[in-house]
């Protein structure tokens, strides 16, 4: 049998199996899907050769799976996160109920990622997608009833991306005779010239899983209500499906742009969507600031991630690309990690609400550490990976594109997630303990080691980019890049000049290390523990109820200079429609008036309107 | 006699025409008028039985030729098939009859049901089922 | 004795009279002889939908009389399909139906099943009968039937639902009549092939005004906008087993007739685009009425009519691709929304105050139910891997093929307030927080059974869709090829083909 | 407001009726653009003495030439009598609390319905036996026996139907129809098929099987319009 088909079968069957094994046996689906997920794992890596491809013919209409190196890139995060994650899920999901309802679809969402990956035709990425989607979604609504909102707008926004990619893919079908998206690329589909509205369909359709700007409004919720151990894929893994489908499209597009006509319309597009990544970034760079729930902050951070990658793929130069390739799986990574934090803390607490936990440091050091080198990696900080993704972007914005005021921009987004980096690693796992937390321990095993795992990785990759650069490089061969000079750990930029990676980051790395170790050293003789209760304010000792917490109002003063900001969310906007429509549509109901003689009456008309337009509706 | 009416027929044919068509289309008109505006369920299954007359009566109409005579074979007129009136009419609209008459006892009988239940026979009055 | 279209016919009426005698034998006859009847229907069907495909036509006449002199039944791989189709789902309905609580505790039971049986026989007459008289003749056996049914519970709103659906039903057989009536005086036969042979001989004015009282009578039947008022009344009062033969078999015989007097009798141009602005009006206000449902029946009736306005637009576009994807939903359809209503039936059973928000967290107490409805609504908004997918891509290719942007791009707006209130439903039943020691009424094994086959067929259409794909290309290209139905059915002499 | 709404309506409805009726002339020798002999009539009117044995042209379309019509006419009815059963069901206990309408009939009314009662059913059974030589038929003939029915309803309280019998005789006479019909497909090769002896155009027993389908139509007919009546009287609660 087929391999891709192999894979799937596995995934589906072992989908159907957590699914009835845990009626049979309580609790043996986490198992399971770790055990699955891991078989998957293992045989995509030693089985599947890239470029090969496998053919046949559903539903009358030629499909093909294969894997090329561009694709190979998103497998790597999705099978990686998801076994990862399947791992992490064991311990996370153990006292909760419906758990074979929780894997079954946990594969589900596997299989509809590593199949999107497959898919070299659109139908059968548009298959895959939905997949994923309804999956995701029942995911999603898993916390149940109160979640449900959520899960709504999580569905309608998936439903409308995913019909605007089926009405590009049709129409694809209708004016270019293929669906296969090889084809589709070389007879020219993203052509913007003639039916420019077909490659604009597929961005939208995949702008919303990638979170972006008017389209990000179900993201901060859906991430942060799911059950962490899925976030993690969900942020870390399923976003990457739409930079991948981004990706893909925007390479095509500019690959035609050597052609006058295309010109000004790439042009137009790149500075759309690199002005859209832009906004997105910022914006939820702010919103994150101002959350008071970790899980929230890290879903708005993600949402901002999302807006650099995108703002690295409109670029359009191989740096830029590569830049967002890179980011791409760094943030996989990190963001993966730290909702696994978010979710340990969660388990171990039993919230997430900064206002309540503080000085988790000394119960849980192993997910502090992680969650330090995730949040390093995310601000961007030099050793990690975070790192050298920012600095590739950067360097594409300012010396390939002459869109200054982006890049001012992003650098200031990219300053102001110190603000909430800081403030989730202060706020959760330092300054003064609470009374509440005294009884919490380290997570179990099985949740560390993932987290570890990914920790580590992180490290690896800050220090040797190349190892991320050369699966990296060879997706940009597919796509029709050439490439960036590297080796393991150089880069050469437009200038000539050499940016060694190794030395940057053991350089500013030892820095670290020893102010880190002498602050350590230092601070641990001199602190005592003391309970944020344990004040007295001009003779006034606080009550048990009163919230002192350190994270109370952290950002009051800058929540106060972008009050105008919060004001006019997109989500209000985007509210008010729904309800218009809604009003609408009751609106429309009352012509169902109840009474039989109006039905009749309305028989009547309609025979009379045709009558009267007879000859213009049935002139032969 | 057969002469003389048919002398009559030609000379008078055109109101003879308006004369059959038109009590048949103001029958149906009638028949939609009582549907659309009378709020009495009873008399509404009238006006529906009139619609129905109306078009009944269309049926018979069309069939009709100059002429023409019933189209049975009585003894001694066996040959005279090109004056018979056209039967597929005759025998369409028994059946449409029939039809008719089994849906207006239904409609009768849903109507006692809703007298029964809404002690009332104004269909205004009858819409528990909206929108 | 051979199996012939005949069988369809005589075999259900034989029951149907016998069957007041039977029941002074046994009580339990007058359900367990619909069945056997209904079951034999489906072996005619598929014996007669093997032979079809490979002949093309299967033609017979009865009294022995050729073509458009007697009255002939005709199988086309079209109607073959449906009647299989019908035949399938009827004995399903049947199948679910038998032990149907309410209706054994509210009514007179063998009246139940006589009419139940004839709806679906008057059904399949309607889409195999050659001759616009019988077609007619059929579609009123439909209408009272289904009126009586629609009226069967005997609580007070079934009457009510009962009288609009046989006010406007009323309309429509006039109408039909007269348009019969007119198109008589002008081509002097009423055999369908014929008709539309001469159809070109008839006057362009008197033409279309024939083919206005037609549309507005099968209109009614096929549930186009201003005409399916009657609609949602009686889906939501008729007894589970009834609406959802209306759905899955009643509204297809509908939207066949309308199909067949545009495509076969008429030849004018206007009545495809009629086609698909009227679909899409349909579809449009129904579904933007389902959104706000409080009663469950309710938003899947109107579900359901929306459904028939993306049919009637994939017939409108009128190429052979959009004709076959019409089929594929007619198809879907059917056994999609039959899941439904048999699922949304006994949940509405369960339900004391017969509203949605009442189903609360159900699942827990229902959970056979409500997973097979949660499939049927995942299958019916179009998702992959599910069945209704198939459908909604194959109409979605054929109007992209013609270029009609904006009706791909409307179809699947539509498409997400399906998913919204589709979704409201499900995730009402699985995650509110529900009253959980409610007493509740669970199905019997035989209802269970016919709604697990309908599930599983979501499955294997969705999964395998070639299974019937070749068949339903075949269908759609014999359907459009207009002059090689005159020609057989006028010139073909022997009576059984 | 309204009034004058549907009023412009219905004119306007009249006027493309009428507009289409003007081109159908009345009592024109010629169906549409076809030429009679073309049609389906023409050939009806041509062969049917020959062919069929039967000197009513109307009856044997109605029962030969478009049987199946005229089967699904009987179902129509059958399961209009079955329908009205259903609506207005009621239970045991309620049957109990439910009489029949009785208008006040005087006493002429009464004397002369008994005698004309035996009359009434006389000519109708005349009717429905003849169908085939004599304008009218079963569905005729059923009609006016069920108006003989009809009136001892509504003279004589007491008169009730014998519902059993009713119920032997509807059936038997639905499938004897259907019964002549696979006889049909038996002896020849079509359903309803005419496979007797015609005999001679004009004698009672000519037609073949078309008489028989006509007096079985008839007995069905009378007893499911009586039933319906019987039914729809039948609706005054006892008080």
């Amino acid at each position: 049998m087929n391999i891709f088909f192999l894979l799937i079968i596995i995934l589906f069957s072992g989908a159907l199996l957590s699914f009835v094994s845990n009626r049979i046996v309580p609790k043996i689906s986490g198992i399971i899907s770790f055990l699955i997920i891991s078989l998957v794992s293992i045989l995509f890596f030693s089985q599947v050769n890239i470029g090969e491809t496998f053919q046949f013919i559903l539903g009358e209409i030629p499909m093909q799976y294969g894997v090329t190196p561009y694709t190979y890139i998103f497998a790597i995060i999705v099978l990686g996160l998801g076994t990862l994650a399947a791992m992490y899920s064991i311990e996370y999901m153990k006292d909760k109920d419906r758990l074979g309802y929780f894997y079954s679809n946990f594969l589900l969402t596997i299989l509809g990622m590593l199949g999107i990956v497959f898919s070299q035709d659109f139908i059968s990425l548009f298959i895959f997608w939905e997949i994923m989607t309804w999956s995701s979604y029942l995911l999603v609504i898993y916390n149940g009833y109160n979640s449900r909102n959520v899960g709504m707008k999580y569905m309608i926004f998936s439903a409308i991306g995913a019909y605007a990619m089926l009405t590009a893919i049709v129409s694809i079908k209708a004016n270019y005779g293929t669906y296969t998206i090889a084809e589709a690329i070389q007879n020219g589909a993203f052509n913007f010239s003639e039916h420019m509205y077909i490659p604009i369909m597929l961005l939208v359709g995949f702008a919303v899983k990638a979170a972006l700007m008017p389209l990000h409004v179900w993201a901060p919720n859906a991430y942060s209500k799911s059950p962490m151990s899925f976030t993690s894929i969900f942020s870390g893994a399923m976003s990457k499906m739409g930079i991948l489908g981004i990706g893909l499209v925007l390479a095509s597009a500019y690959s035609y742009s050597n052609n006058d006509d295309t010109t000004n319309y790439i042009t137009a597009l790149r500075y759309t969507l690199g002005w859209l990544g832009g906004i997105t970034a910022v914006m939820a760079t702010i919103y994150a600031l101002i959350q008071t729930d970790a899980k929230k902050l890290l879903a708005y951070s993600s949402v901002a991630q999302l807006g650099y990658i995108i703002v690295g793929l409109s670029t359009g130069t191989e740096l830029g690309v590569m830049a967002a390739l890179f980011l791409a799986v760094v943030h996989g990574i990190f963001k993966g990690a730290l909702f696994m934090v978010v979710g340990a803390i969660e388990k171990q607490v039993g919230t997430t609400d900064m206002t309540k936990i503080s000085g988790l440091i000394r119960k849980m050091p192993f997910t502090f550490f992680v969650a330090l080198v995730s949040i390093i990696a995310l601000a961007g900080v030099p050793p990690l990976g975070g790192f050298v993704g920012k600095w590739m972007l950067y360097e594409a914005l300012i010396t390939e594109s002459n869109n200054y005021f982006l890049i001012i921009v992003i650098f200031f987004s990219s300053t102001a997630a110190f603000l909430y980096s800081y403030r989730f690693l202060f706020g959760l796992f330092l300054g003064q303990e609470e009374k509440e937390t005294e009884h919490v321990t380290e997570a179990p095993i099985t949740m560390i080691i993932p987290m570890m795992i990914l920790a580590i990785l992180l490290i690896v990759t800050g220090a040797f980019p190349g190892i991320l650069f050369e699966p990296i490089s060879h997706g940009m061969h597919n796509l029709g890049f050439s490439d960036v000079n590297w080796s393991m750990s150089v880069l050469v930029n437009v200038w000539g000049e050499e940016s060694n990676m190794t030395y940057i980051n053991l350089s500013i790395g030892i820095v670290f290390v020893v102010i880190f170790a002498f602050l350590t050293i230092k601070g641990y003789k001199g602190t005592k523990n003391v309970g944020t209760k344990d004040i007295s304010t001009g003779g006034e000792i606080p009550t048990e109820n009163e919230n002192l917490t350190f994270q109370l109002d952290f950002f009051k003063p800058f929540e106060r200079a972008a009050a105008p900001l919060y004001k006019r969310s997109m989500d209000k906007i985007w509210n008010d429609l729904g309800n218009a429509i809604d009003s609408l549509s009751d609106f429309m109901r009352k012509i169902y008036s109840g009474n039989g003689q109006t039905y009749a009456l309305f028989v009547v008309i309609f025979l009379v309107i045709l009558l009267l337009f007879k000859d213009t509706l049935f002139a032969n | 006699m057969q002469e003389q009416f048919n002398e009559i027929f030609i000379k008078y044919h055109e109101i003879i025409t308006i004369g059959v068509y038109g009590t048949a289309i103001a029958l149906m008109l009638i028949g939609l008028y009582a549907i659309l505006m009378k709020k009495n369920l009873v008399k509404i299954v009238i006006g529906l039985t009139i619609l129905d007359a109306g078009i009944h009566l269309l049926f018979v109409g069309i069939g009709y030729i100059q002429n023409g005579t019933a189209p049975i074979f009585s003894p001694g007129y066996e040959n005279s098939a090109d004056r018979m009136v056209d039967p597929v009419p005759q025998a369409l609209v028994l059946t449409a009859i029939i039809i008719g008459f089994a849906v207006t006892a239904v409609a009768l009988s849903l109507v006692i049901r809703l007298y029964k239940h809404h002690n009332t026979a104004k269909i205004d009055q009858i819409k528990h089922l909206k929108w | 004795m051979v199996i012939s279209p005949i069988h369809y016919i005589f075999v259900p009426l034989v029951a149907a009279f016998a069957i007041p005698l039977l029941s002074k034998l046994n009580k339990e006859l007058p359900r367990i002889i619909p069945g056997i009847v209904l079951f034999y229907n489906i072996i005619i069907s598929f014996v007669l939908m093997q032979e079809v495909n490979e002949v093309g036509y299967i033609s017979e006449v009865i009294a022995g009389w050729r073509a458009p002199i007697g009255i002939n039944l005709i199988i086309t791989p079209f109607s073959g399909f449906l009647v299989s189709l019908i035949s399938v789902l009827g004995f399903l309905i049947w199948l679910y139906g038998f032990r149907f609580k309410k209706v054994i505790d509210d009514g007179e039971l063998r009246s139940y099943n006589i009419l139940q049986m004839m709806m679906i026989t008057g059904a399949i007459g309607i889409i195999i009968t050659g001759d616009i008289f019988n077609l007619f003749v059929f579609l009123e056996i439909v209408a009272i039937t289904a009126v009586s049914l629609t009226s069967f519970y005997r609580g007070r709103d079934g009457a009510e639902a009962g009288f609009k659906y046989l006010l406007i039903g009323g309309f429509a057989s006039a109408m039909i009549l007269l348009a019969i009536l007119i198109l008589y005086t002008q081509v002097g036969t009423l055999n369908m092939a014929e008709i539309a042979e001469r159809m070109h001989t008839v006057p362009t004015g008197i033409k279309s005004t024939i083919l206005i009282l037609f549309i507005v009578g099968f209109g009614i039947e096929a549930e186009l906008f201003p005409l399916n008022g009657w609609a949602p009344d009686a889906y939501s009062q008729a007894p589970g087993p009834t609406s959802t033969a209306f759905a899955g078999i009643v509204v297809k015989a509908g939207v066949y007739g309308l199909i067949r007097i545009i495509f076969t009798l008429f030849d004018i141009e206007g009545a495809y685009d009629f086609l698909i602005i009227a679909g899409l009006i349909t579809m449009i206000i129904a579904e933007a009425a389902a959104l706000k449902q409080t009663n469950l029946k309710r938003m899947l009736a109107y579900s359901s009519i929306g459904q028939m306005g993306l049919a009637l637009i994939a017939f409108g576009i009128g190429t052979k691709e959009a004709v076959f994807a019409a089929m594929f939903l007619l198809l879907n359809h059917a056994i999609i929304k039959s899941l439904l209503f048999m699922t949304g039936s006994i949940l509405m059973y369960n339900s004391k105050e017969k509203t949605i928000s009442s189903l609360h967290g159900i699942a827990k107490r229902l959970p056979f139910i409500s997973i097979l409805f949660a499939i049927g609504a995942f299958a019916i908004v179009g998702l992959p891997p599910f069945s209704g997918f198939w459908s909604k891509l194959y109409i979605l290719s054929a109007a992209a093929d013609k270029e009609m942007i904006f009706l791909i791009v409307t179809i699947l707006a539509v498409s997400v307030i399906e998913i919204i209130y589709y979704f409201r439903v499900v995730s009402k039943l699985y995650f509110a927080e529900g009253t959980t020691n409610v007493e509740v009424y669970k199905p019997k094994i035989n209802a269970k059974i016919s709604m697990l086959i309908l599930g599983i067929a979501i499955f294997v259409i969705g999964f395998y869709p070639d299974l019937v794909t070749g068949y339903l290309h075949n269908a759609a290209d014999i359907l459009l090829d207009k002059a090689s139905y005159i020609q057989y059915v006028l010139n073909t002499d022997s009576t059984i083909q | 407001m309204k009034q004058v709404f549907i009023i412009i309506l219905l004119i306007i409805i009249g006027y493309f009726l009428a507009n289409t009726f003007v081109e159908i002339p009345f009592g024109g020798n010629r169906i549409g653009n076809v030429e009679s002999n073309e049609t389906v009539a023409g050939y009806y009117l041509s062969n049917t003495a020959k062919k069929t044995g039967v000197a009513n042209v109307i009856t044997a379309i109605v029962v030969n030439y478009r049987g199946l019509d005229t089967l699904g006419e009987v179902t129509v009815l059958f399961l209009a009598t079955t329908g009205l059963a259903s609506i207005l069901y009621r239970r045991k206990e309620e049957e109990e609390d439910t009489e029949r309408l009785n208008l006040p009939s005087s006493r002429i009314m009464r004397s002369g319905v008994r005698v004309l009662f035996p009359a009434i059913v006389l000519l109708g059974i005349y009717v429905f036996i003849h169908g085939h030589l004599t304008p009218g038929g079963g569905f005729q003939g059923g009609t006016i026996v069920a108006t003989g029915f009809l009136l001892m309803l509504i003279s004589y309280k007491g008169f009730n139907t014998d519902h059993n019998r009713m119920v032997w005789i509807e059936s038997l006479a639905g499938l004897s129809f259907v019964g002549i019909g696979i006889w049909g497909l038996l002896s020849g090769n079509t359903f309803l098929e005419n496979t007797t002896n015609i005999g001679v155009v004009n004698s009672l027993i000519s037609g073949g099987l078309i008489p028989i389908i006509y007096i079985v139509v008839g007995f069905k007919v009378a007893v499911e319009l009586t039933g319906i009546l019987d039914i729809l009287l039948k609706i005054k609660p006892k008080k």
